[in-house]
């Protein structure tokens, strides 16, 4: 059931917004641990250690 | 016999002085300009009136080659390449025109460069030779000063950069495509040949690969004319070729020789007769380690160039002459062939990988005499699914010479192993034997 | 033979000495400007002489940052070629050819006497750890059969005692004269010349 | 339209096929162990050897391109004799290892030596060995049984772009390792275990756990992140054993990423299976009337303005559906939300919410635009699309904010909504490039959307778009991407708590203590203080929601329920039912419609076919009024 899109231009809603200034960071994502099954599972948890010790001690990253 | 002024390498032996102002008066570098200016199209078909062969080892007309490289020059650059990773047991000719000819191979690579729109010429020497990589990078340094290459080479409008690579002790990167991708940087595994080199080669762009000689002679051809290199040798097979002669012979040696020299002339006239005899000769391999072997009865009669000796299922190659007399076991000298195909086989396709190493170790056994009937007929089975079943010429190179064996020296083999498998013999081992019988006797 | 090992004592760090450094840029400017890849062996042999005569892993590393290429194909690259060393081979790094024409000559003898003098089998260091052997393939000399090459010269038409010779010369740490044992010219002819006869006696 | 004949039959081919396509075509079935459709052609395996016309040697048909007039020929003596001897080249170092090899009765050697290979072994030498490998904790290595086809090798450089894995060595021992054996780091690195057709790749969690054939396979989606990949989930009885992918073009192609793979071991461990309720600090089983009924007497003591209800990461449609109309109908309150943080949402249009250029979209873009996004983590599938867009068409990419390595070479322009400025206002580089390419793709993830800055970066680039003429019917360049399962269909169904311009009223409310009741469905990544509020939370795994809370419902995970799941692109999928909810635990729709009959008040449906026919009615209702 994809439903169709027809769009015409003028009939799509913009609304101005005034400039707010901010510093787009991206949060860092926990990736092996991201939701509660993945986060109840043995195999994810060693994933994430391995993952952590490249991060934190860089060897491999600092290529 | 051929006569002194017909031979292209006149200083073979280092006699006449290597460095670039002997190589000029002995002919290197004459009126280059103008055998440039006459165009590409009459380089060609000089070459290929010559009916000159490639020396590398297929013997492919090297005019047919040069004539695949794209006429224009599209986005992607030309390229040459010198193929002087000489690794064929038994070959060792291209290391005399390395240290003592090398101007002829530059002058040959601006005319062969010009000839197929290349401004980058490599030249990719195998990484054992290193004093001969130093010799040849002092000839070029003194090319580029006296301005023979470079911008504007020998001022014909051409400029062109030579540079040498050096190899690392692989005989896989003697194969084209190998070669190729060891240039690159990568592992020296032969590429699928659907798109040739001559249109995808290194870098993607259309690349053409010669030897050493045959680039070398390309000089001598032209300035002499097409006509007087056709008139050596025999029809298709023409013009003159190193043979380099080693094993049981008296004085080993290089010798600048015709094509269709009879092999017994080249032995007993340059290479000073088989030890202990011509009666003591046993085998020939006429054209380096991947050309299967000659047995005497043939070596009396046989001439050296390319067809009489496919005729007689084997092949010229590199011309490499290994002679082999009676004292020397022939399957031991065979089972070291395969034991270097072994060593050597890069491991892509499946065949030769698994292939090499199984008849290396049946040729081993059947040396040390374990060997049995029935094996001579796997291994020749084995050779046969090796042979032109995987991607390069590899497979069919080490194949050819247990064929060779096997076709020749069937009796010898047989006369020392043995008629049933050994393993038999240790078959009466408890736990073939029913368990429960065991029990009852000794329970 | 088998993988070659890697050796257990490893460098910490390693980088190119300074006209090591400058050498491989002419390396690298052999070739078309994105290719640097194309560069590795020329900088893995770089390596190599710098570190005598053997690659250690700080090195792989090292030229793979150096270009810009994965670790892995570096890695490949020297396990695939058998000139790069991965583990220490002595100063003197003897490699006797064994291939059929060279067998034929008698190149049996020169490995009894590497294998009594140097050590008992391939790539170990001998007592005073400054040389060590191996059997390799056809060294393309087969006319000046039976031959050897030490680190970069060839030494050829030996026959037993004069491989002796070098060999005890090679213990006592001075590399003699590289060419051919019996001092002949090359490759040709020894005994009765027929070809270049006026270039033999100009 | 070029010809060539296979088996003396005629068909016609497209321009650019190989011989080993043609031949599919013909319906001539071809042996190969290199040759994958999504990897570029090795050819040196050998298997796929096939006899042409006029060539003395065999050719490899994989890789040879096929051209007008050839002669095919795959079922003679000829082919059949190449095909035994490589089969017999291939086993002839392989291992006797079928009895304790996991890939056995899925194994494409086992297959294809049954039906190509010899009856018996000619080979008497010794088999090599080889030593064994670490690849890190999801790979178990064997490369005894390698056959060196290189599948892995070419999938971990051209698709998964961390080229860690290589043959080194030469001839006979030449081995696959990564470098120095050190761990694979890429998020796809576990699909070289489906590549790999032996034993030498294996799953290590799914070591030695189960046969292929007594395993009940079921076809689901999966929910760790908001791509939707198929995949086949393989039970045996009740327990999940593994994961597998599906094929499906438009979505997953053939991969699936490490975290869907593996993460299925999780749902056995940390299960809530019966109710509990929280008594003077301590959580102590309860029966599901006792539960309920505690439930119901609570609810009755608060007014419905004081009620709030949060949506988890991993809901399907049926689980929202039943519990906004337990919210309105039974109590009466509004308060729910779906988004897990202050993320800027503008529910006006669909396209405001969804992935629009889809996911099949992104190989034809020529130009890509990141803004506040890491792919990679967030969405690892549609990470390895971007790189096939980059390999295949060289599209040039960048990026707002710094997401570190991607696997494929990219921009960074800065990290501060300014830079959205000059790119809106035409002053800055890429904004010319923008206008210039034909197809863009702009991507704005969660990090961008984050609190107030979120909806001056959605409109302006919105507006942007617009103004540019990037929205149209064949292309829309805006794209927003989810991180979790539920969000695109938690939107479609309304459920988000907008009052005017305050677009995180929930969250505004939830700091200021209005709450006094909160209902979590499975949502464990808010975090708030708890004070004296009264928390229920209802869902598949103990975890930090199901720690403060008072009353604790088990609800069903994913693999055990027949769900709906709409994906980032707004793609409904049907999840089905794999195993079974362990102890009490039961459907989460099922639980609203007991509570709701406890609670003796309407809730529209009394089983599920009903409350599914109610939910495409919704979002057939809420699509037309929105008038896209």
């Amino acid at each position: 059931m994809k439903l169709k899109k027809k769009i015409k231009k003028e009939d799509i809603k913009v609304n101005k917004v005034n400039f707010v200034e901010q510093n787009i960071s991206i949060k860092p994502i926990d990736y092996y641990y991201s939701n509660s099954i993945a986060r109840s599972s043995k195999v994810m948890s060693e994933c994430r250690q391995i993952s952590k010790k490249f991060l934190f001690t860089g060897i491999e990253k600092a290529s | 016999m051929l006569k002194d002024e017909d031979r292209i390498f006149k200083n073979l032996y280092n006699d006449l002085g290597w460095d670039i102002d002997s190589a000029i008066n002995r002919g290197d570098w004459i009126h280059t300009k103008d055998l440039i200016s006459k165009g590409k199209e009459w380089i060609i078909k000089e070459i290929k009136d010559s009916e000159l062969r490639g020396r590398g080892g297929a013997g492919f007309p090297t005019g047919l080659k040069l004539s695949f490289a794209p006429k224009n020059v599209s986005t992607r650059p030309h390229y040459l390449v010198i193929n002087a990773d000489e690794s064929e047991p038994g070959t060792c000719k291209d290391r005399d025109i390395l240290r003592f000819e090398a101007q002829k191979l530059i002058e040959g690579c601006l005319i062969t460069s010009y000839a197929i729109g290349a401004h980058t010429c490599y030249i990719y020497i195998r990484g054992e030779y290193v004093r001969e990589g130093q010799r040849l990078q002092e000839a070029i340094t003194q090319a580029y000063n006296k301005k023979f290459i470079g911008k504007n080479a020998c001022d014909s409008g051409w400029d062109l950069d030579i540079h040498i690579h050096y190899g690392a002790g692989a005989y896989i990167c003697g194969e084209e495509t190998a070669l190729l991708e060891s240039l690159e940087g990568k592992k020296g595994l032969p590429r699928l040949k659907p798109p040739f080199p001559a249109l995808v080669g290194l870098y993607g762009c259309p690349t053409i690969v010669n030897n050493v000689e045959t680039i070398a002679v390309v000089p001598t051809i032209l300035k002499r004319g097409a006509k007087w290199f056709a008139s050596l040798g025999k029809p298709k097979n023409t013009g003159t070729k190193i043979f380099c002669i080693s094993g049981d012979v008296n004085s080993p040696c290089n010798v600048e020789e015709e094509m269709g020299i009879p092999l017994k002339d080249l032995i007993e006239k340059h290479g000073g007769g088989v030890i202990g005899g011509w009666n003591n000769l046993q085998a020939v391999i006429p054209g380096g380690s991947s050309m299967p072997l000659l047995p005497k009865s043939i070596c009396e009669t046989i001439t050296m160039d390319f067809d009489s000796l496919i005729k007689a299922k084997s092949g010229l190659g590199t011309a490499g002459v290994v002679v082999i007399n009676k004292d020397h076991d022939i399957i031991k000298c065979i089972a070291r062939i395969a034991k270097f195909y072994k060593h050597e086989s890069c491991g892509q396709c499946t065949p030769c990988r698994e292939g090499c190493g199984w008849m290396w170790r049946m040729l081993e056994r059947m040396a040390d005499g374990e060997g049995t009937h029935k094996e001579i007929d796997l291994l020749y089975d084995v050779t046969k699914q090796i042979e032109g079943h995987t991607i390069c010429a590899f497979g069919e190179g080490s194949a050819w010479p247990v064929q060779g064996l096997i076709r020749h020296f069937r009796k010898e083999i047989e006369k020392r192993s043995h008629e049933e498998p050994l393993v038999k013999k240790k078959s009466n081992i408890p736990y073939l034997i029913d368990q429960h019988i065991l029990e009852k006797d000794n329970a | 033979m088998s993988i070659k090992k890697l050796s257990k004592i490893q460098p910490q760090s390693f980088e190119f000495s300074k006209d090591n450094l400058q050498k491989a840029e002419e390396e690298i400017k052999k070739y078309p400007k994105d290719r640097k890849a194309s560069a590795v062996m020329a900088l893995l042999y770089l390596a190599q002489n710098q570190n005598d005569n053997w690659i250690p892993l700080a090195g792989i590393k090292y030229v793979a940052n150096l270009l810009g290429i994965p670790y892995i194909q570096v890695y490949e690259v020297t396990t695939f070629y058998s000139m790069f060393n991965l583990s220490p081979v002595g100063k003197y790094f003897v490699q006797v050819c064994t291939t059929t024409p060279c067998m034929l000559r008698g190149a049996k003898k020169i490995v009894d006497v590497c294998k009594k003098h140097i050590s008992k089998n391939q790539n170990e260091l001998s007592e005073n750890k400054t040389c060590s052997w191996v059997e390799v393939e056809c060294l393309g000399a087969c006319a000046n059969a039976p031959m050897m090459q030490i680190n970069q010269d060839y030494f050829e038409d030996l026959d037993e005692n004069k491989t002796e010779e070098i060999v005890q010369s090679l213990l006592k740490g001075k590399l003699p004269a590289p060419g051919s044992a019996r001092n002949r010219k090359s490759t040709a002819p020894e005994k009765e010349r027929k070809t270049l006869l006026q270039g033999k006696n100009a | 339209m070029p010809k060539i004949t296979v088996n003396n039959k005629e068909i016609i081919f497209e321009e650019g096929m190989t011989v080993l396509q043609a031949c599919e075509l013909a319906g001539a079935e071809i042996p190969r162990f290199c040759y994958h459709e999504r990897l570029s052609i090795a050819g040196n395996c050998r298997m796929c050897l096939v006899e042409l016309e006029k060539s003395s040697k065999p050719i490899a048909s994989c890789a040879m391109p096929a051209t007008e007039g050839m002669k095919i020929k795959t079922n003679t003596p000829f082919v059949e004799k190449a095909r035994k001897g490589v089969m017999e080249f291939l086993l002839a170092n392989h291992p006797l290892d079928c009895p304790v090899c996991d890939q056995g009765g899925e194994c494409d050697l086992q297959d294809q030596s049954l039906f190509y290979g010899m009856d018996n072994s000619r080979y008497t030498e010794n088999k090599r060995q080889v030593k064994e490998k670490y690849m890190g904790p999801l790979i178990k290595t064997v490369m005894t049984r390698c056959i060196h086809c290189t599948r892995c090798v070419r999938f971990a450089t051209e698709v998964a772009g961390i080229p860690e894995l290589g043959a080194i060595g030469r001839g006979e021992d030449m081995e696959i390792t990564t470098y120095l054996e050190k761990s694979m780091e890429s998020e796809l690195s576990a699909n070289v275990i489906d590549l790999c057709p032996v034993g030498a790749l294996t799953s290590k969690p799914y070591a030695f756990e189960a046969r292929p054939w007594d395993l009940k396979k079921t076809e689901t989606i999966d929910v760790m992140d908001a791509v939707g990949s198929n995949i086949r989930v393989d039970t045996y009885g009740r327990e999940v054993k593994r994961v597998l992918p599906r094929v499906n073009e438009d979505i997953n192609e053939e991969w699936i990423s490490d975290k869907t793979r593996y993460s299925c071991d999780g749902l056995s461990k940390q299960r809530l299976d019966t109710p509990y309720i929280r008594e003077n600090g301590k959580l102590i089983k309860a029966s599901w009337n006792q539960a309920s009924n505690l439930l119901i007497s609570k609810l009755k003591t608060f007014d419905p303005k004081q009620i709030g209800g949060l949506v988890g990461d991993l809901a399907d449609l049926e689980m929202i559906y039943s519990f906004k109309s337990f919210f309105e109908k039974c109590i009466g309150s509004s308060y729910i939300e779906s988004r897990r943080d202050r993320i800027y949402l503008n529910p006006q249009e669909r396209i405001n919410y969804i992935f629009n250029s889809s996911i099949n979209g992104i190989e034809e873009a020529d130009f890509i635009l990141l803004v506040g996004t890491n792919p990679r983590l967030e969405a690892t599938i549609l990470n390895a699309r971007i790189r096939k867009a980059y390999v295949k068409n060289g599209v040039k990419i960048y990026s707002i904010g710094d997401p570190g390595d991607l696997t494929y070479p990219y921009k960074n322009i800065g990290s501060s909504t300014s830079v959205i400025k000059n790119i809106v206002s035409d002053s800055h580089e890429i904004s010319g490039k923008i206008k210039k390419s034909k197809k863009p793709l702009v991507i704005i993830g969660e990090s961008a959307l984050y609190s107030q800055a979120g909806q001056y970066v959605f409109e302006t680039l919105k507006s942007f778009l617009v103004e540019k003429n990037f929205i149209r019917e064949d292309w829309n360049a805006l794209n927003v991407l989810s991180q979790q399962a539920s969000r695109v269909g938690a939107i479609d169904l309304g459920v988000f708590l907008i009052s005017g311009d305050d677009n995180f009223n929930f969250f505004n409310m939830l700091d200021n203590d209005d709450f006094k009741f909160l209902y979590l469905l499975g949502a464990d990544n808010i975090s708030f203080d708890k004070k004296d509020k009264f928390v229920v939370y209802q869902g598949s795994h103990g975890d930090k929601g199901a720690e403060i809370a008072d009353i604790i419902l088990p609800g069903a995970a994913y693999t055990e329920k027949n769900g709906l799941f709409v994906n980032l692109e707004g793609k409904l999928q049907n999840a089905y039912k794999a195993s079974y909810p362990p102890g009490d635990a039961r459907e989460d729709w099922l639980i609203f419609k007991d509570l709701a009959n406890l609670m003796k008040k309407k809730i529209g449906y009394q089983n599920a076919q009903q409350l599914r026919k109610l939910i495409k009615d919704e979002i057939e209702k809420k699509n037309k009024k929105r008038r896209y």
